[in-house]
């Protein structure tokens, strides 16, 4: 596919490029070889003026691996994905990817690291046009200054070609071609779900964080949606978590589950096992 | 300068004989109108705030300079060799705003090619004064601020603002050896700041205390209490009001109210007739003011006074609208018409403004200029554009009536270079 | 009692949504309208209950008619004051009140009729516990409540619910649908149910419209469209044999549109 | 005089102006509560009110009474008219075009108050009497008193409004949402209208208090724009906490005109800097405490 | 590989002149311009340099505002900070041409200074900080930088290898050359890395933090760039006047030109500050020739001007002069 190893390189000449493309690019011959978790988070409190959001929380993910967490609405799950996303303080506890503590580390900073994420709604950039949006996620990569910007040398020309490449890839992935110079206000809720996907998958991540991705999609959306996810993550190795509340795409996608209630996980592990857990059941299928 | 024309364009001022078209200075028409006399046309740039915060007293000012244009215009200026001067005028509301001032001076000056400009503030006049004198543009304006003094192409028909200043310290101390004066005046303009050091200086000559009070020259009646308060502080036997009448008369009004019994004297553009009218308090015996000229209204029939009293006719004033506002700005144009009358068309046809310029220096040596019994005799030398010094202190006396005492002038200091040292 | 005739949408500047659209509401029923997205579900509630006006849209053809009067192109106050109440989709409460301001609010409303705060507590009782909390952080399920709660105020006869289900966990869709059904059958009302959940609203419904690129495409009562083969499929999710695993659903594309 | 009889004067006049900057503030904070909109033109409508009321009462000679009601009635309507004309086109847009719509009218209006008066603002007060109050170091004249009735008296008022009625839930409620607002049945429409012009002739009203303090004059929207610190103080969404707003806003001004004179240190000096002492509050409060001392914090969530 | 064609292609798209006609039409303006002071006389061609040196300081405002989001009423203020340095400079015997990039840097950092609230605070709350760091500003000009109402601009800076840049024609094509750098360079800047972050941050700063971009820095940068742009325009004033007055800094020459952004266009850097720049400057002069300098008709008419525009225009004067342009592209047919 578009991101297989052998994807070509563009040649520039005077112009390292390569070193870029190895600095953002995660893809891997085995993919993250030696560590065991990619992501861990543990024992997270989060309080609201004395509401307790989450209460020592926590999961692990392992490379390629996705897992969903669910559990009923207010139980915290957008919460937890906050913290991860560094959107939220934590009260306690710990986030640590690829072996490194970013707990304290502000959100931009966890983005450049190979931690992205989607939204619960869309929170595009709505008066840039889709191929505008997908390159703004390349910024934290940009490799000129506000001298080379002003003045458009050749630095800044280069990169922003690389920077146009990239996007396209993330187009091509997601079939976003006949939107590319639309603006995304007004494009139907699941092309920007798309859009928004595609935006955090050039990014080439390691993880990315789901809030809901398939809410409102109808059912053949939601099937375009899956297979972009099952795509990326069998040829590219990234992982994923999802917060969902559909179960039937839990059920089909996610490797582990981890289910949370009034901010406590109550239950974790494959999906048929989960589903089958009374507590789950209880709390959140119901009878 | 004056080589290119620019486009001419209607020019929308009020009477349309009036309108200056673009054209070159003095355009001579040559022969015109049946009686046969040679006629020439000058533009003159009108500078006024009739807007902004001065606009209490420049109003009144725009309306004397307007109807000097039209009555002298009326009654024929003729240069001496006898060519008859038409002048067309310009007037731009500038708003006090000094960057306005320039825009629209670059527009007198680019667009009608002016020789001369009737203008207004301190600040504008100030910084436009070297620019003046490099375009040649004669300037001759309401700011009587020291710093014009030395600046060849500023004229104005008075005592410089530091030397009238002084006239009014040497009057307190007349008065009251040893006073406490409380000088209100916004620190932050500079018409107000102008005569301030040479105050400084007076007072410290003849043994006044004097304290500074903030006063702003926008001010409200609020504003101007909490500067009585202040002043307050102080016990003053005297203030001095830097500012316009507008805010010297409110604090007039706030001194009555808080009950501060110091006498306050303003600055020429302080006081005038309207004050007790204004302070709206029983001001009585506690205001007066600075004037280098008795105001018309005491010196009716007088030569001078009569012309303006005339001129107002002419546009159709109620002769109670004349005052001392109106005077002032039928002042300054007749001080340009004086000039034009002083030299002859070639020259002012070739030099423009320098003619001008030449022709009022000329009184240094030569005859001293009067505008009728209202100055005494004015010499401007080159250098030093300080027509006279002497100044009246005018009382609103206990009787409610306006008493003018002096003429006094100041002695022992030289207060135009103390204000130029001073700042 | 609710007779929409063909009518047509179209929003500003010249977007045209419905295309000539028909549904009828009998009184004391519950009529679910299905669709994907951007089909126009929304949209027609809208067009009922005025609220299109502000979105600057308008109906240009055909009629809307309740109880035999015409109300298209009204001000929603208006429609509302008739009995027809509308509750948004996407939970639009009043998060910077409190639940008990949110009620107080609408009930300002209604200061004309009475209106019964308790009502919205019988029916959802996890709010009066919440009482004090803004609404804004309310759960998910608890915001839905309240957002229906709020249109009981008016004692309305006929309800719009607008995705009812949007976002919340299986077991408190189960719980929202159940108070649909009570007050259904408790209040009398009539509800017109726009919904994506195609199984929970079938479950409730008497009869259902489908809804796709703003024209009717299949109508019929609920359960033979929970028995229709294409409604199965795409909108269940139940595709014959293989049932729609979405992990295979990757090398599947669906051309087929019955429009 | 001494010391303290001084500082015992400079509080009261804090205080007076303090009533008066919480009239002018109310303004703001009504309409705030019911658009979620700050209108910038407030200013010029207090400007605008209070020239007329000026023209009635002085220029026409009908007096204070008449003069009032003009103010009122101008008030109301020109502040309703900005809403139907320009605050509800707007609506859903963002603050930027709201904010530069509303200072459009700003204009117009400051245009409109130089066009009734004849070209220019006049200086001139709207009352005059040698009456006054002495006790002590404190003197009121007759124009302190009517404008401490008139400030009071519209807070009084506006806040009963609101606390004996549902009216200032709803309309907090229209606020937030109009769109769900009015999908329950709210009246939006008439309540934002309604809104916005009992926020006008809340301004009718401060512009006599102020024009009574301050006089009429080109620069009495500088104490409007001034009372924004009082609104921010307060929190923009309250309305009986502006008195507070207003209260501290003005003795502070006062308190720093009295501390001046001894912050002249040479080059260094303050001379002024209670002009900007609102400015500063504002801004420190905006640092601080963006809601207020009284307002409702915002929720954001993704 | 649709990548490796598009790569070609991707540059070009980029630039500023696209087609041919945008070429011929550079050039053409570009001489226009150039023989302007020769055809139209000093008082157009002193007026054109005049606008162009606000030109400058609106498309200042545009890339804060109008790119960024960050609504700022201090601009006036920030183009003080540039004038009175670059003014100050030139008292003390530095060149003019040194002074204004001075004048502008130090507006800069100003501008840095006051993106201190734009990290909290949004919209409405934002705005009120910026007055009230405009009226700061202003209170400083006039008790502390300029006491004496104004700050002389000394006329001996202006004068480079014995040409008088401060006047006539040498005026107007310093003007020019330096407003053409501050166009090019801002066009570049919008079409940069740097300027679809400011755009993410401005729709939407919450996922613009997530996708990795640093808000803060680029909240900062921001007010930077807009201010350096204003700075500029302050040392240019400074070239044009005689004195430096705090007058030229007022809360309402803040508001002019926020509304010069929003009716020409926010967001539309160069475009729009023109279109808004020719509105408001462009009608406000010629109002004051009509009507011999009375603000009251300014009031009113840019008033009115500027609500009707927001209200119906919400894109600005440059979706006006699209629909202009789609007009007579499909002249005679209306569609
Ligand atoms: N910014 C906030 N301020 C205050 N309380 C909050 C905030 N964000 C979340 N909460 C509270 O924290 C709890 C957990 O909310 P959260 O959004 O994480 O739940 P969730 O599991 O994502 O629910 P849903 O499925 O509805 O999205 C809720 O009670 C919510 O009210
Ligand atoms: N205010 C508006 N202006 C213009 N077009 C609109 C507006 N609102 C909706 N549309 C368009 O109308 C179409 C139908 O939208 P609508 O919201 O009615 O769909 P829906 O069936 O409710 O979808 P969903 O399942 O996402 O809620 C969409 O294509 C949408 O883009
Ligand atoms: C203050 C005003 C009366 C104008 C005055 N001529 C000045 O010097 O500025
Ligand atoms: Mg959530
Ligand atoms: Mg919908």
């Amino acid at each position: 596919m578009f991101f297989a190893a052998n994807a070509p390189r563009i040649e520039v000449s005077r112009f390292d490029y390569r070193a870029l493309w190895e600095e953002s690019s995660t893809y891997r011959e085995k993919p993250h070889g030696k560590l065991e978790y990619i992501l861990e988070v543990e024992g997270i409190r989060v309080e609201f003026g004395g509401i307790v959001a989450v209460d020592n929380a926590g999961f692990r993910l392992r490379p390629g691996e996705i897992l969903a967490v669910i559990g009923p609405n207010g139980a915290g799950k957008t919460s937890l994905l906050n913290v991860v996303s560094g959107f939220y303080k934590p009260k306690s506890g710990r986030v640590v990817f690829e072996g490194r503590d970013i707990t304290r580390l502000p959100p931009h900073a966890r983005a450049k690291l190979g931690l992205a994420r989607t939204f619960q709604h869309s929170e595009l950039f709505k008066h840039m046009t889709v191929a505008e949006n997908i390159m703004t996620g390349l910024e934290p990569w940009r490799r000129y200054s506000i001298v080379d910007a002003a003045f458009w040398t050749r630095r800044a020309q280069r990169w922003e070609e690389w920077a146009r490449e990239k996007a396209e890839r993330a187009i091509d992935l997601l079939e976003l071609h006949e939107y590319r110079d639309q603006i995304v206000e007004g494009l139907p809720p699941g092309v920007q779900k798309r859009v928004d996907l595609a935006r955090a998958l050039a990014q080439d991540p390691k993880v990315v964080l789901m809030d809901e991705p398939m809410a409102g999609l109808s059912r053949e959306e939601k099937e375009d949606l899956a297979r972009a996810i099952v795509e990326v993550n069998e040829t590219r190795g990234i992982s994923f978590v999802l917060v969902e509340h559909d179960l039937e795409v839990v059920m089909d996608l996610c490797d582990n589950v981890v289910v949370m209630d009034s901010g406590r996980v109550i239950a974790e592990g494959p999906p048929h096992k989960v589903a089958n857990d009374p507590r789950v059941i209880e709390a959140y299928i119901g009878g | 300068k004056g080589g290119t024309t620019a486009t001419p364009t209607a020019s929308p001022t009020a009477a349309a004989t009036q309108t200056a078209t673009a054209s070159p200075a003095g355009t001579a028409t040559g022969t015109a109108g049946a009686t046969g006399e040679k006629t020439m046309e000058i533009n003159v740039g009108l500078l006024v705030d009739l807007s902004g915060p001065t606009s209490d007293v420049g109003k009144d000012y725009a309306k004397g300079a307007e109807l000097a244009f039209k009555y002298f215009n009326e009654k024929g200026i003729y240069t001496k060799d006898g060519v008859r001067v038409k002048i067309n005028y310009v007037k731009r509301d500038y708003g006090y705003k000094p960057p306005k001032a320039e825009e629209f001076y670059r527009e007198f000056r680019d667009r009608y090619n002016v020789i001369a400009i009737v203008g207004w503030g301190t600040a504008d006049t100030e910084s436009l004064s070297d620019r003046t004198a490099k375009d040649k543009i004669v300037y001759i304006s309401a700011s009587y601020s020291a710093k014009l003094v030395p600046k060849p192409f500023n004229f104005f028909p008075a005592p410089d603002y530091s030397t009238q200043a002084c006239a009014a310290v040497t009057w307190m101390s007349q008065k009251k050896p040893g006073a406490t004066v409380v000088l209100l005046y916004d620190h932050k303009i500079a018409y107000s700041k102008s005569p301030i050091p040479a105050i400084k200086a007076m007072a410290e000559k003849l043994g006044l205390k004097v304290v500074d009070v903030d006063l702003p020259l926008k001010a409200d009646e609020a504003s101007a209490e909490a500067a009585i308060r202040e002043a307050m502080k102080y016990n003053p036997d005297f203030m001095w009001c830097g500012n316009t009448i507008g805010s010297c008369s409110l604090a007039a009004r706030a001194a009555a109210k808080l009950g501060l019994n110091a006498v306050m004297i303003a600055n020429v553009w302080g006081f005038d007739e309207r004050f007790p009218e204004l302070a709206a308090a029983d001001v009585k015996g506690k205001v007066g003011g600075v004037s280098p000229w008795i105001w018309p209204e005491y010196a009716k029939d007088k030569p001078g006074y009569r012309e303006t009293y005339e001129a107002a006719k002419m546009a159709g004033m109620k002769e109670d609208e004349v005052n001392l506002r109106v005077m002032q700005g039928f002042m300054n144009v007749w001080l340009l018409v004086k000039a034009i009358s002083m030299v002859d068309s070639k020259t002012l046809k070739e030099k423009g403004g320098e003619a001008l310029k030449e022709a009022l220096e000329s009184s240094c040596q030569g005859e001293p200029i009067k505008l009728g019994d209202i100055t005494p005799e004015m010499r401007y030398c080159p250098g030093k554009h300080l027509p006279f010094t002497s100044s009246y202190i005018v009382v609103y006396g206990e009787d409610g009536e306006f008493h003018f005492e002096g003429p006094i002038t100041p002695e022992g200091v030289d207060c135009v270079k103390a204000t130029l040292e001073g700042s | 009692m609710l007779e929409v005739n063909n009518i047509e949408v179209v929003y500003h500047p010249y977007i045209l949504v419905l295309k000539g659209i028909s549904i009828s509401v009998p009184e004391k029923s519950i009529v679910a309208v299905l669709g994907p997205n951007g089909a126009g579900k929304t949209t027609l509630l809208k067009a009922v209950s005025g609220l299109i006006k502000l979105d600057r849209g308008r109906v240009t053809k055909g009629y809307i008619s309740y109880m035999g009067e015409h109300i298209e192109n009204r001000d929603p106050e208006d429609v509302s004051r008739r009995g027809i109440v509308y509750v948004v989709e996407g939970r639009r409460i009043f998060k910077e009140l409190t639940v008990e301001e949110n009620i107080e609010a609408v009930a300002y409303a209604w200061r004309d009729r009475n209106p019964d705060p308790d009502l919205v507590y019988k029916y959802f009782p996890r709010l009066r516990v919440r009482r004090t909390t803004r609404a804004g952080y309310l759960s998910g399920g608890e915001q839905q409540m309240l957002a229906i709660g709020l249109a009981l105020l008016a004692r309305p006869r006929l309800l719009l619910l607008d995705e009812p289900s949007l976002g919340l966990a299986p077991k408190i869709v189960s719980e929202v649908y159940d108070s649909i059904r009570r007050l259904h059958e408790e209040e009398g009302m009539t509800i017109l149910l726009a919904e994506q959940n195609a199984r929970k609203a079938l479950e409730i419904a008497d009869h259902g419209y489908i809804i796709e690129n703003g024209k009717i495409v299949l109508e019929g009562p609920a359960e033979k469209l929970r028995e229709d083969k294409d409604v199965k499929e795409f909108y269940l999710g139940m595709r014959g044999a293989e049932s729609g695993s979405y992990r295979r659903a990757k090398w599947y594309r669906r051309k087929k549109r019955w429009v | 005089m001494g010391e303290l009889g001084q500082l015992v004067s400079y509080i009261v006049a804090g205080s007076i102006m303090g009533v008066v900057y919480a009239a002018l503030a109310l303004g703001f904070n009504i309409v705030y509560r019911v658009s979620k909109s700050i209108n910038f033109a407030h200013p010029a409508l207090v400007l605008l009110s209070a020239t007329v009321a000026y023209i009635a009462a002085v220029r026409a000679g009908l007096g204070l009474a008449a003069g009032t009601l003009a103010a009122l009635a101008v008030g109301f309507a020109v502040s309703a008219a900005t809403e139907r004309l320009v605050a509800r086109p707007l609506r859903g847009r963002p603050p930027i075009a709201l904010i530069a719509a509303t200072l459009g009218v700003y204009y117009v209006l400051k245009g409109v108050s130089m066009f009734v008066a004849g070209g220019s603002i006049p200086q001139a007060s709207l009352l005059r009497s040698e009456f006054s109050l002495r006790a002590g170091p404190v003197t009121l004249s007759a124009s302190d008193i009517a404008a401490i009735a008139a400030g009071a008296g519209i807070v009084a008022i506006v806040v009963a409004l609101h606390r004996l009625t549902r009216l200032g839930v709803a309309m907090r409620a229209v606020a937030e949402d109009p769109y769900g607002a009015a999908a329950y049945g709210l009246p939006v429409k008439l309540l934002t209208m309604l809104s916005w012009g009992l926020a006008g002739a809340a301004g009718g009203l401060a512009a006599i208090a102020v024009a009574l303090k301050a006089n009429l004059s080109p620069i009495l929207e500088v104490y409007v724009i001034k009372a924004l610190a009082a609104s921010l103080l307060a929190g923009l969404d309250t309305v009986a906490g502006i008195i507070v707003g207003g209260l501290v806003l003005g003795v502070t001004e006062q308190l720093v005109r009295f501390l001046e004179p001894y912050l002249r240190f040479g080059v260094i000096d303050f001379t002024g800097i209670h002009e900007a002492a609102a400015y500063m509050i504002m801004l420190l409060v905006l640092l601080v405490k963006p809601y207020g001392l009284f307002g409702t914090e915002r929720i954001e969530r993704v | 590989m649709p990548a490796g064609v598009f790569k070609e292609t991707y540059l070009q798209q980029m630039a500023h002149l696209r087609y041919p006609i945008h070429v011929y039409s550079a050039i053409a303006a570009l001489a226009l311009l150039a023989a302007l002071p020769f055809m139209a006389g000093p008082f157009i061609a002193n007026k054109l340099a005049f606008y162009m040196v606000y030109l400058v300081a609106a498309i200042g405002l545009n890339i804060t505002t109008g790119l960024a989001g960050q609504i700022s009423l201090a601009h006036a203020a920030l183009m003080g900070a540039g004038a009175y340095t670059a003014a100050w400079l030139t008292l003390h015997g530095i060149n003019i041409l040194a002074a204004i990039p001075a004048g502008a840097l130090m507006a800069a950092a100003v501008g840095t200074l006051l993106s201190l609230p734009s990290f909290r605070l949004k919209g409405y709350y934002l705005a009120m900080a910026s007055i009230a760091a405009q009226e700061i500003l202003f209170y400083t000009y006039q008790r502390w930088v300029a006491s004496d109402q104004y700050m002389p601009v000394n006329d001996d800076a202006k004068v480079l290898l014995g040409l008088e840049l401060g006047e006539g024609k040498l005026l107007y094509y310093t003007t020019l050359a330096l407003t053409l750098i501050a166009v090019w360079t801002a066009a570049n800047i919008g079409r940069s890395s740097i300027g679809r972050a400011m755009k993410a941050v401005r729709d939407n700063d919450i996922s613009a933090e997530i996708v990795g971009i640093n808000v803060t820095r680029t909240k900062a940068l921001a007010f930077a760039i807009g201010s350096f742009y204003a700075g500029l325009a302050g040392g240019l004033l400074a070239l044009h006047l005689t004195a430096i007055d705090y007058d030229n800094f007022t809360l309402e020459q803040s508001i002019d030109f926020l509304a010069m952004v929003l009716v020409g266009g926010a967001g539309r850097i160069i475009w729009g500050s023109l279109l808004g720049l020719a509105a408001i400057m462009a009608s406000q002069s010629m109002l004051e020739m009509v009507f011999e300098g009375n603000p009251m008709y300014k009031y009113l008419v840019l008033g009115a001007a500027i609500a009707y525009f927001v209200v119906k225009e919400p894109e600005g004067l440059i979706a006006v002069l699209r629909r202009v342009k789609e007009y007579f592209r499909l002249w005679p047919y209306s569609y």
